[in-house]
């Protein structure tokens, strides 16, 4: 059996693999080439408009007009902001206590039941949670706290209720990963399981958590439909938890159908906006991630 | 023609900055088996992934020294390494089939190899089967899925599927590490069998396993060859100190 | 071999795509884009249109009055409809008025304001007038409800009732007639403007000026609320735009537009 | 005392977050008897099969459905490929460096981009640029863009939970990297993979910021890839927003959330599979 048996043959494959490896290596680059045409594009269409008018009356102005060429963002800018932090308020509580019971408490047969629930709350379409929030959330507001019932307030709790997977999925990723032996070591020295929650696993698990609430606040402040639907979308700075809001992502989804010129244009300038918040964010719960994979 | 299938010169492998096997010198000859012991991390499983170039696949791997299978060095740019691999099949210390049939477990080689009709697919597996001691066992079921035999049959398996690439090396990493006694034997039963078709090498961590059925028996310690030898020559008279020092089991 | 299996099953479904592929514009369709208050009755001509017509494809798409009439002037449709009146570099364009529509200023059917001053309601969505108590209702705050920057249902009230006057920035925004009317419909205090044609029990129409909002006030000038529903082409419509919007001028077109509540041209 | 205090924080946590874990529960499961209750008596065979009528007041939601399948299936062949693509160069053909970084940033910064920006970028680059109009093309392609981040990650877990063992056996017994790529390594993480695109095609399904600036909102039943065509999603939104009618809405919320649950179901019985397979 000595001596080469079709010897050009496997010659050839490496070759053929190494074709393969430059052809996957393109195919490799697709995401960052799609988040580079995006990037160029919305930044294109959206920056001409602002330099034109000024960042200052884009950004710190509080007029939205476009039939009358005054774009100001501000409103929508601290809109976007009103309703992530009520989201927050409402979906991190939440969301943590999820996660700890999951980890923590929940014997196995708990978990396998509410684990899937909370899977499916990921997989509901936002056009029905904003549709809840019309049915049910809004008529309720109004009835019991007066106003419109389209406000903050409902942007928040809807938002608050759709981030939930998120912060849920993160959290528990981030507490299952601190080492059995920190909890061993709690439990042996007699602390309870709150207090070992308290005292050992959050300090472990901090950054994976922070992240977590990074990425439910991304999720918060890009979602659209839902907030659309429920917010009111007046384009003033609320005075009250009761008052209409609007967002940059209502912003843009409202008008954009109908819009032209120079109005399409402040549009897109909408986009940038919340691209470059997004885009912060993202980094932030990324390098919070990373620090988490280095120090274990 | 000599008598050696592979000499190895001056041979060191490096894993990143961390140096496994240090400036080896080791001849093979045909048609035996040379039986490899030492203490654990002493290079003996390092030194059989470079024999087939399996340390390739590891981050930051790079060697020094040569490696001649058969007259031609093993880390020339020319050679084919895939084909490589085919000539020197290896058996690993936990038996890993692969998540299929029995009889695509040992087809796999040769499918890869380009075989593809399947009254030749059928004998080759057969005939594998049947080299490796497993044929009788294993004739009527073999659709089911490999990794429901126990493990001494899996272990044979992964024989018998090396033998269906037709190699002309065998190399076994501590192949009845995990293995009982009985299985064990099967499998020392089948490589004497072997001896006269293949060139063996034995990588055990058991030293009576080694003197049981190698005819030269090499001991490696820290990376480096302490001393080859014939088998009794090693067990019975060693030349160096430290290798009477293992063998009576003083470390390692 | 399966590799090539697959490379020709994809190839043959490349093959069964591609003739598929149709560009937008060209074979026989007909496309209408722009005012949403237009889309649903547009959709209705088109529906019975192409009952007579079946190998005449009519597609309608909104967009909105002014992205409407963008699309005609670059070509991306062969008519844009519009809810308000042309104006600027827009007035090159062809247009045809195929109805009218009235606005209705719409309340929650259990307020019990009734009628208003154009003025009132101009003071209302301006931001000055906060409560329904000084126009004869509950001492509570007014829900307004506009529509967004961009819609021609907007610019004709700008139009019609603000004239140079913002409406505030506070005001409650939606993007189609529909919603509007469900906000109101849904709020006691919310007051809106809509289509008339879609006003429906849920809502009630508000008198303007002591005019119901009624065809015959409108027929009779007393309604001063009214817009154009026009139909906007590059140049005079020809070919099928040409028979289509013959066919919505018609009798039996027009016969629809009454049907659904528009005030027909003829 | 002093012993009895932390027992008492203790009960109090516990019953605090055991409240909170139950009521969110409680919420979700509000939300899909709500909705299926009010929609299913509207379902039937008719519903499903039939083209909506009058802007949706009456008639089914045929077309919408044939528009959400094929906007799906054209996303999916566009993902799938590119995704798992891109899981496989990073999990067998590089071992980091800045390339891989630089492909992992990028697949994790698409994750967080909100679908408005894609339905944004979707509309200016095929609607507008490219002149696909609102078009299956339009929506699927911006769809694909949007799925590419969560094939790649779920590919990449699952790849990554093939045992390396598989690998060194498959070398060792002398195949190319290409051939231990397909032969041994895809098929032991297929289910992780197919788990991956299900998932993301149940986000597709739910997706309507990004399709009704790209697909649009025609009501007829698309005949090419550059008809445009209303989604379910869409449908439901458009229809539940104006009032136009509330039973067809339910009715449509029903079908996306029995989607929905079906698809999760199936990822839940495919991942199982896959866990018990290498546990």
């Amino acid at each position: 059996m000595a001596g080469p048996k079709k010897a050009g043959a496997g010659n050839r494959l490496e070759r053929n693999d190494r074709l393969i490896r430059l052809a996957l290596l393109v195919v490799a680059f697709s995401a960052v080439s799609v988040l580079l045409v995006i990037t160029v594009f919305i930044v294109g269409q959206g920056t001409p408009i602002m330099f034109r008018y000024g960042f200052k009356s884009f950004l710190a102005g509080s007029d939205w007009y476009p039939s009358e060429k005054l774009f100001g963002l501000w409103p929508m800018i601290v809109g976007s902001l009103f309703v992530t932090a009520g989201a927050l308020a409402i979906g991190v509580p939440f969301g943590l206590s999820c996660a700890i019971v999951l980890t923590e408490f929940a014997s196995k047969r708990v978990r396998g039941l509410i684990k899937p629930v909370i899977e499916l709350l990921a997989g509901i379409p936002s056009v029905v949670y904003g549709f809840m929030g019309v049915v049910i959330l809004v008529p309720f507001i109004r009835r019991t706290f007066g106003g419109p019932g389209l406000s903050v307030l409902a942007a928040s709790i809807i938002l608050g209720v759709m981030i939930l997977p998120t912060v849920i999925s993160i959290s528990v990723d981030a507490l299952q990963a601190v080492p059995p032996s920190y909890r061993e070591g709690s439990i042996a020295l007699g602390a309870t399981r709150w207090q070992t929650v308290k005292m050992v696993l959050f300090p472990a698990a901090r950054s994976g958590i922070i992240a977590s609430i990074i990425l439910g606040m991304g999720r918060a402040v890009g979602e659209t439909m839902a907030t659309i639907m429920i917010a009111g979308n007046a384009a003033e700075i609320p005075r009250s938890l009761l008052a209409p809001v609007r967002t940059l992502t209502s912003n843009v989804a409202l008008e954009m159908g109908y819009a032209t010129g120079e109005h399409r244009e402040a549009l897109f300038a909408t986009g940038v906006v919340l691209f470059v918040i997004i885009m912060v964010l993202n980094t932030i719960a990324n390098a919070t991630s990373a620090k988490r994979r280095k120090a274990p | 023609m000599s008598d050696i299938a592979i000499e190895i010169r001056g041979f060191s492998q490096y894993f990143g900055q961390v140096r496994k096997i240090n400036g080896l010198d080791l001849d093979v000859r045909r048609h035996e088996i040379l039986g490899i012991i030492g203490p654990a991390r002493s290079g003996k499983s390092t030194f059989l992934c470079a024999l087939n170039r399996l340390n390739d696949l590891v981050r930051g791997s790079r060697h020094e020294g040569a490696i001649v299978v058969e007259g031609r060095d093993i880390y020339a740019p020319d050679v084919d390494v895939v084909e490589l691999r085919r000539r020197l099949g290896m058996v690993f210390a936990t038996p890993v089939p692969l998540p299929r049939s029995i009889y695509e477990n040992v087809a796999f080689g040769a499918r890869r190899a380009g075989v593809r009709r399947r009254d030749e697919l059928d004998a080759i597996v057969r005939d594998s089967l049947e080299k490796g001691g497993l044929w009788e066992e294993v004739l009527d079921r073999l659709e089911s899925s490999g990794q429901k035999l126990s493990g001494g049959q899996q272990q044979r398996l992964c024989l018998a599927r090396i033998l269906a690439v037709k190699p002309e090396f065998i190399l076994l990493d501590e192949p009845t590490s995990g293995l009982d006694p009985i299985s064990t034997m099967k499998i020392e039963e089948s490589l004497r069998r072997l001896k006269k078709d293949y060139t063996i090498i034995l990588v055990t961590n058991n030293t009576k396993q080694a003197a049981r059925v190698a005819d030269r028996t090499a001991f490696f310690l820290n990376g480096g060859l302490v001393e080859v030898g014939p088998t009794a020559k090693i067990f019975t008279a060693p030349d160096d100190r430290r290798t009477d020092d293992y063998l009576r089991g003083r470390f390692g | 071999m399966k590799h090539r299996r697959t490379a020709l099953l994809l190839f043959a479904l490349v093959v069964a795509f591609s003739p598929a592929c149709r560009r937008p514009g060209g074979g026989s369709e007909l496309i209408l884009a722009g005012s949403t208050s237009i889309q649903p009755f547009a959709d209705k001509w088109a529906e019975v249109f192409m009952q007579s017509h079946p190998d005449f494809g009519v597609n309608v798409q909104g967009g909105g009055s002014s992205a409407g009439i963008q699309a005609c002037k670059s070509g991306a449709c062969q008519i844009g409809m519009s809810s308000r009146e042309l104006k600027g570099d827009e007035l090159d364009l062809v247009a045809v008025v195929i109805a009218r529509d009235g606005l209705a200023v719409v309340v929650h059917p259990s307020n019990p304001v009734r009628a208003l001053r154009t003025s009132d309601v101009k003071q209302i969505f301006a931001g000055d007038i906060m409560s329904w108590r000084p126009l004869g209702g509950p001492d509570k705050r007014i829900t307004v409800v506009t529509r967004e920057e961009g819609s021609g249902t907007r610019g004709a009230f700008q139009e019609l009732v603000m004239g140079k006057t913002r409406i505030f920035r506070g005001a409650i925004t939606e993007d189609s007639n529909g919603t509007v009317r469900e906000i109101v419909a849904n709020d006691p205090c919310a007051v809106g403007f809509i289509s008339l044609g879609l006003v429906n029990e849920q809502v009630r129409a508000l008198d303007l000026d002591g005019a119901a909002a009624t065809d015959e006030n409108i027929g009779n000038g007393r309604y001063k609320l009214v817009r154009p529903f026009l139909f906007v082409s590059r140049g005079e419509p020809a070919g099928r735009a040409r028979e289509f919007i013959d066919f919505v001028l018609s009798a039996a077109g027009q016969e629809l537009v009454r049907k659904e509540g528009l005030l027909p041209v003829r | 005392m002093r012993r009895l205090a932390p027992s008492a924080e203790e009960k109090a946590a516990r019953a605090g977050l055991w409240a909170l874990t139950l009521i969110t529960v409680a919420v979700l499961c509000f939300i899909i008897l709500f909705i299926l209750r009010r929609g299913l008596p509207v379902l039937s065979f008719e519903f499903l099969t039939a083209n909506p009528v009058d802007m949706g007041k009456a008639g089914g939601i045929f077309s919408t459905v044939v528009g959400t399948v094929a906007l799906t299936v054209l996303a999916v062949l566009i993902a799938a490929p590119l995704g798992v693509g891109t899981a496989i160069y990073l999990t067998e053909y590089t071992w980091g460096g800045p390339v891989t970084r630089i492909i992992r940033f990028g697949a994790e910064c698409l994750a967080g981009i909100p679908s408005i920006i894609f339905g944004l970028f979707g509309f200016i680059l095929f609607v507008t640029k490219l002149k696909f109009g609102w078009s299956i093309l339009s929506g699927g392609l911006t769809l694909a863009f949007m799925l590419l981040p969560t094939i790649i990650r779920t590919s990449e877990e699952a790849i990554k939970s093939v045992p390396p063992e598989y690998r060194k056996v498959s070398f060792s017994l002398g195949s190319t990297k290409w051939q231990t790529v397909t032969r041994v390594v895809l098929p032991s993480a297929l289910p992780g993979i197919v788990t991956g695109i299900v998932l993301s095609i149940g986000r597709s399904i739910g997706e309507t910021a990004a399709t009704i600036f790209t697909a649009g909102s025609a009501l007829r039943l698309p005949t090419s890839l550059f008809s445009s065509s209303r989604t379910m999603a869409v449908h439901f939104y458009i229809l539940a927003r104006e009032g136009i009618s509330m039973p067809n809405a339910y009715g449509t919320a029903a079908i996306l959330i029995i989607a929905i649950l079906g698809i999760n179901l199936l990822t839940y019985f495919l991942m199982n599979r896959f866990i018990r397979k290498y546990s």
